[in-house]
């Protein structure tokens, strides 16, 4: 296991120091309220990238969740638009479907035995689809104030979509680093066999994964329609591969075995600040992308190569 | 609230994403606008700033962080027309004039003004008239679109079929296809058009910059020039080639630099609070070097009317 | 004594093996019960049965008279059926005290840990049992005989009424092994029953109350070990007679082939040796002393970080297999599965994998015809079953996997052989045609590096045997001065254990 | 190890399937012209298929490849627009500047050890957004007649593009299915340590490979330049999932080990087929990614699932 702990202190460290650089970049960035409005925009991926820390530790991964997403945002518009029900049972209805859309991904993965990359690059395609196919290119909008609010509002100053991501972080927090289940999801990613002879039910928990994963792609979903006051099915078209790379960034091992949800949310905020502080010092957008995928591979390798003790190749080579 | 003429004002372009050629010439209209008023002692800071791709993610977390640089004035071309409302709505809560341009969002209550490039009416009128003199007033027609929420493809789109439904009854849509604002996409649905419906459709009417020069270039591949008429609305730089190759013989748009010309005036206007109220309570703005503006219903400023390039004119433009 | 455990005509096949047939076994509470017989006999596979991994094919099992089916390894440890099974299992990454509460499994898994509970759990059974681990490093940071107990830790904690040991000592030093049959006296004193597999036949003694022998998945005897002696339980074992099968041979020894002058390498600290023309040289050990280290440097996996290699008195730089293979120096490789096959693929996949310059026609595109003559040469000569070209590996029993692992090398004219535990795992009769095969290579002036565990073997087979002991020469023996106990005593200086004689026929444990 | 030949007649059934119901639903489908222009748009994805499915026969994936076509064109573009290179100078520098790309993946995997995913998930964002900051979102176009000939001609009929992508595809079929170094990557992919074992330069081979992803990327990016007339960075902006897909559709393992040239050709046949049959039937896009979606699913399945004998799922759970 890469020491987290130490990859935690070194985020944090990069997160100080990117915040240090963009208030010298502009003044506005030091402001409370500007803050929250920028990171609000990275809620869902936020939110998102969480459970895919909990799958990338048990050595998954789940590449159609951003599908799942859209296809939330669908279900929820057209329920609510075209068969006239209540906004909020529509949108407990669209979160079902997509628990049961995790539920799928989990039954392929666990109980089918195929390998979550090839599993959840079917059904990433599938759920788009399916999602394209009840939506049409359409779009759904007009939604009543009271579910915008959700979007729109705030608590205290701090964004609803800020405060649920917080308290899915500090929930899924706790589970991982002080709860047995969040034990197991290590185990598995070690050895899975070794822990189902251990009497642990590993089927069970890589289906209650995929199921969360679902489940709170679902929520970001609706989050996602109510701030952008649209459904569609090209809602967050930035793709699971940014929700990968979040975790990964936060230090999540794509081998299994390792991250920490502090370490994933500290990757989203770090994204979230570069991309914004280089837009408030006025720095174009393309640049941005530059820095990204330079602190993304950098940091790829510095996990992988720098981070662990130099080995040699040939014992490695064994994977 | 105004501000004191001579103290500089700060002002942000978004355009749908950088780099289309299109959008560099709205943006070198404005910077034609900001040199004048700075020429008259009326010192603009001007900045143009977007999305690398088409992406309404990105064009939301642009236009965030710009609120929060509190700049004076804001001008928008929309990649959603739903998905744009709450931020632009944010913008004006935060004191700051929005100015649309090119591409509006669907309430007008998100934004200030909007800058209409040209009456959709006349213009779908312009492109229906061109079809008629070339192909006939009973040729069926294939629609080369961007993507199907596209706010203005959409009514460009049903102006069209109203003006044939009135003026020539037996002309008739066969297909529409939705390249996306992409090239390749593009290039790809043309082909199909002329794969699959041609000779039942006789033209191709591509609405968006993007699309109209892949028609063209897919129509010379096909070695259907001269026998499958294009025609549609794009830069006269990407068409020079097909007007040359003889593929192509009417290109129809406004002028965007003038579009961005005008649209700067309309936010400096606004800011200055130089709008001037005639007699009977109707606003007009001061469009610099090209007079002065009625701002209609909704607030929409209307620029003018569509500009026809051919082979002989074209070469006089470098947009 | 009341019985606690009991199957009747337990049935289990997998593709190819009946692995378990009508097996009636009964366990006493309180009783040690050995469960013995060669590699293959299935006491592993009523290990896994018991413990809820397999299902049985047929049959039925009873716990305190009651019929119970063992559907998952949660359930079975819900029994108090704990298990320790023969393949190590660990969590690499996590922390000692983590691996030892891992199976800590209740329905509310989401209740948070109480760490410091565990912590002090944990001091106390280690207090107890009598050995200490340090709880909070990595578990792949500790030693393999210290991850072995690890393991029985984990499942003396549960308090179980019965105890599942599948060979617990084969990683563990003489100390350990004390230490651990101290603590199954003691719990068997507290009634609980135990199950013990070894292959180590003394332990059988020192401990068992009773024994059961398999053969080919069935149980051919079951008694109480007053009743039986070493010879008894070996016959039952093997179904004969035990007799020697080394065969003869004359040696002709030639000038010198191999020559290493101060390696490093891994634990190998300046280490040097000749190898000469028709010789067979063996290398001995303890667990861990660095044979496998020099295998794998001659061979080019680990290359040496100084020091030179000559070759027929020319200096070679071996840095990677593919160097090892050019010069003629090849490895049969420890671990046969993961090293020496591609198990998903055919016979003559893995024969001409290495061979491919000996397959090619002039155009240089693989020759099919080339490659199956070259397979059905090998399968003939090393007497591979089935003798079918397009078989899959996976599907063989280890003897036929291990011939081919040889056979891929010998059909090219390699000049040195380097084997590394060639016979582990093997039965008898397939080790007598290795035997065979290694006297025939060298009769043709060629020589062979034999590295073994089994005493018995190295002085029966080798001309000249080499000693390490942690990385350097802890002596030299020659014939005709080979002797089991001098290499006893040169590999381990602080004591004399003579388990290595029983299990010269019965074979070393084999990790699965 | 899947039955490759089983899978192959398979694949080939399901396209002849899919050729007679689509010239049923359009009778334009089985014009030979028609079928190579439609083909010929998956031409790229078609070359990108053929070394991912190498790649992940030794249980690799390169998802870096779609940024490598995109940066290959913008730096080709870029050579020939801004430094006046001769267009095939240019060609061939971009090229060579993809195989050090496929290089530098080849390097993080096979030297550093670094687990495929990860590697080229970092280098996919680090190309894009090194194409991106070259290209500053703008493109290039208005290329000579001579480099545009590659993406319009055609030899007796056949496009270009379509003959380098055939050519391309049975150089490979034999590579991998007539010398030693294609049973060297199937060796790599059931057990690479065993293979390096045997004498097999392992790394040598993986770095081959990810650096013939990366010319062949290249070269796909030079077509699709050609074909488009654009060279822009968001160029294939379907993504590297896409080319997986269609190797997976193909019969390749995600694990390693499986895979076959011509299923992968036949699994882009069929994605490709199906596309421009629907269209040309006059079938809704949406329904056609529902389609597309249901196969690639119901293909995995299969080939996981059901192709293999079935086996209790606790003997696989030991992976
Ligand atoms: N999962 C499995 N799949 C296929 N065959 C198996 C499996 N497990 C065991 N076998 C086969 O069943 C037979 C019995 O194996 P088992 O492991 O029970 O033997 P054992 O007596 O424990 O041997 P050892 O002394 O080597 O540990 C062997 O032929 C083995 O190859
Ligand atoms: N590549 C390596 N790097 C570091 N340490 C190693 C390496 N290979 C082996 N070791 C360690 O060196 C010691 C010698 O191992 P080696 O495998 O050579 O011993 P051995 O005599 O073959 O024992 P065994 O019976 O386990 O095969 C062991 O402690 C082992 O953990
Ligand atoms: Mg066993
Ligand atoms: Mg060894």
């Amino acid at each position: 296991m890469r020491n987290m702990k130490k990859i935690e202190l070194i985020l944090l460290g990069i997160m100080v120091l990117v915040i240090v650089i963009m208030s010298f970049l502009s003044k506005a960035f030091l402001n409370i309220s500007t803050l929250f409005q920028i990171l609000q925009l990275s809620a869902e991926l936020g939110i998102m990238s969480i459970p895919m820390t909990l799958i990338m530790i048990t050595g998954g991964i789940d590449l159609s969740i951003t599908s799942t997403l859209a296809l939330t945002g669908v279900i929820m518009g057209y329920l609510w638009k075209f068969w006239g029900m209540n906004i909020w049972l529509a949108v407990i209805l669209a979160i079902i479907v997509s628990g049961i859309a995790g539920l799928f991904n989990g039954f392929l993965v666990s109980k089918l035995r195929i390998p979550a990359l090839l599993a959840t690059l079917g059904t990433w395609a599938a759920y788009a689809g399916l999602a394209v196919g009840i939506d049409r290119g359409k779009g759904v909008s007009g939604f009543p104030q009271s579910f915008l609010n959700l979007g729109e509002g705030s608590f205290v100053g701090i964004p609803y979509s800020l405060l649920i991501w917080a308290i899915i972080a500090v929930i899924f927090y706790i589970i991982v680093s002080k709860t047995s289940f969040g034990m197991y999801l290590f185990a598995i990613g070690n050895n899975e066999k070794g822990t189902f002879y251990s009497g642990i039910p590993v089927q069970k928990i890589e289906m209650t994964i995929y199921i969360l994963a679902g489940l709170l792609a679902g929520l970001a979903g609706v989050i996602y329609t109510s701030r952008t006051a649209t459904a569609t099915s090209s809602a967050f078209s930035s793709g699971a591969l940014n929700v990968v790379a979040a975790s990964v960034l936060g230090g999540t091992d794509v081998k299994g075995g390792s991250g920490s949800v502090l370490g994933t949310v500290l990757g989203v905020l770090i994204i979230a600040l570069i991309d914004a502080g280089l837009t408030l010092a006025n720095i174009q957008a393309t640049v941005q992308e530059i820095v990204v995928g330079t602190i993304l591979i950098s940091s790829i390798i510095f996990y992988e190569y720098v981070g662990k003790s130099k080995v040699k190749t040939i014992q490695t080579i064994s994977k | 609230s105004t501000t004191n003429s001579a103290s500089p004002i700060t002002i942000y372009m978004v355009p749908k994403f950088t780099g289309a050629p299109y959008f560099t010439a709205c943006e070198q209209g404005a910077l034609q606008a900001v040199a004048e008023l700075n020429e008259l002692g009326l010192p603009v800071k001007f900045y143009y700033m977007g999305p690398s791709t088409a992406n309404t993610e990105d064009e939301i977390k642009t236009i965030t962080s710009i609120i929060a640089l509190h700049p004076d004035a804001l001008l928008y071309s929309s990649n959603d027309a739903q998905a744009l409302i709450p931020v632009l709505k944010q913008a004006m809560a935060a004191g700051i004039k929005v100015v649309g341009f090119d591409s509006d969002v669907a309430d007008p209550a998100a934004r200030d003004l909007f800058i209409n490039q040209v009456d959709f009416n006349v213009l779908a009128r312009t492109l229906i008239d061109l079809v008629a003199q070339n192909v006939g007033p009973d040729a069926g027609i294939a629609i080369l679109s961007a993507d199907p929420n596209a706010a203005n493809q959409n009514a460009w789109i049903a102006a069209m079929k109203e003006y044939m439904a009135q003026s020539y009854p037996k002309m008739h849509i066969v297909t529409i296809q939705y390249g996306g604002d992409l090239p390749g996409p593009s290039y790809q649905d043309a082909q199909t058009i002329i794969n699959a419906y041609y000779p039942q459709a006789k033209a191709i009417v591509a609405i968006t910059s993007v699309a109209f020069p892949m028609a063209a270039q897919a129509v010379l591949d096909a070695g259907l020039s001269g026998k499958l008429y294009v025609v549609g609305l794009a830069t006269p730089n990407d068409m020079k080639k097909y007007f040359q190759a003889g593929v192509v013989k009417q290109d129809v748009l406004w002028n965007p630099v003038d579009l961005g010309y005008l649209a700067l005036y309309a936010a400096n206007d606004l800011v200055r609070g130089m709008m001037i109220s005639n007699i009977n309570g109707t606003e007009y703005i001061g469009g610099g070097k090209l007079g002065f503006y009625k701002v209609g219903p909704n607030n929409v400023v209307l620029l003018g009317k569509p500009f026809i390039f051919t082979a002989q004119n074209v070469n006089q433009f470098n947009f | 004594m009341d019985e606690i455990l009991r199957t009747e005509k337990l049935s289990k096949s997998f593709p190819g093996v009946q692995a378990l047939k009508n097996v009636d076994f009964q366990l006493k509470k309180g009783e040690v019960h050995a469960l013995v017989g060669q590699n293959g006999a299935g006491k592993s596979t009523l290990v896994k049965i018991l413990a809820g991994v397999y299902k049985p094919d047929s049959g039925n099992i009873f716990l305190d008279g009651k019929k119970v089916e063992i559907k998952d390894p949660n359930y079975a440890i819900s029994l108090g059926i704990s298990t320790v099974h023969q393949s190590l299992i660990i969590f690499p990454d996590l922390t000692v005290l983590e691996n030892m509460f891992i199976d800590n499994y209740s329905s509310s898994s989401i209740k948070l840990i109480n760490w410091k509970n565990f912590r002090n759990q944990a001091l106390k059974i280690m207090n107890e049992v009598g050995i200490n681990i340090p709880l909070d490093q990595e578990a792949k940071n500790i030693s393999a005989p210290m991850q072995k107990l690890l393991q029985i830790l984990r499942s003396l904690l549960k308090q179980g009424k019965i105890l599942i040991l599948d060979e617990p000592t084969a990683a563990l030093t003489s100390d350990e092994t004390k230490i651990l049959f101290e603590n199954i006296k003691k719990l068997k004193n507290k009634g609980i029953s135990i199950i013990y597999i070894s292959h180590l036949l003394e332990e059988i003694f020192e401990l068992a109350d009773t024994v059961t022998v398999f053969r080919n998945g069935e149980v051919v005897m079951t008694d109480s070990i007053s009743n039986l002696n070493l010879g008894s339980i070996v016959k039952a074992m093997i179904g004969r007679e035990l007799q020697t099968f080394y065969p003869r041979r004359d040696p002709k020894i030639g000038s010198i082939n191999l020559k290493v002058e101060n390696i490093n390498s891994g634990i190998l600290r300046s280490f040097s040796m000749e190898l000469k023309k028709g010789e067979v040289l063996g290398i001995a050990g303890i667990l861990g002393s660095g044979r496998t280290t020099l295998a794998n440097t001659l061979f080019g996996i680990t290359p040496a970080t100084d020091g030179s290699i000559f070759l027929n008195n020319k200096k070679i730089n071996i840095k990677a297999p593919s160097d090892a293979v050019k010069e003629g120096i090849v490895l049969i490789p420890e671990d046969r599965q993961r090293e020496g096959l591609i198990l998903q693929q055919s016979i003559k996949f893995n024969i001409s994998l290495p061979n491919v310059d000996l397959i090619k026609n002039k155009n240089g595109f693989l020759d099919p015809k080339k490659g199956s003559d070259l397979t059905n040469k090998a399968i003939k000569d090393f007497e591979i079953q089935p003798p079918f070209p397009d078989f899959q590996v996976l599907h063989l029993s280890g003897g036929n996997q291990q011939k081919i692992v040889i056979s891929k090398w010998l059909v090219r004219d390699a000049s040195i052989i380097i084997m590394d535990e060639p016979t582990q795992g093997i039965d008898v009769g397939s080790k007598a045609q290795i035997y065979t095969w290694i006297n025939k290579f060298v009769e043709e002036g060629r020589s062979v590096i034999f590295i073994s565990s089994d005493f018995d073997e190295l002085v029966n087979m080798c001309d000249r045997i080499i000693v390490l002991r942690k990385g350097v020469v802890a002596g030299e023996l020659k014939k005709p001065n080979l002797s089991i106990d001098e290499l006893i005593a040169l590999s381990t200086l602080e004591e004399r254990d003579d388990s290595f004689a029983v299990k010269s026929f019965v074979g070393e444990s084999r990790n699965d």
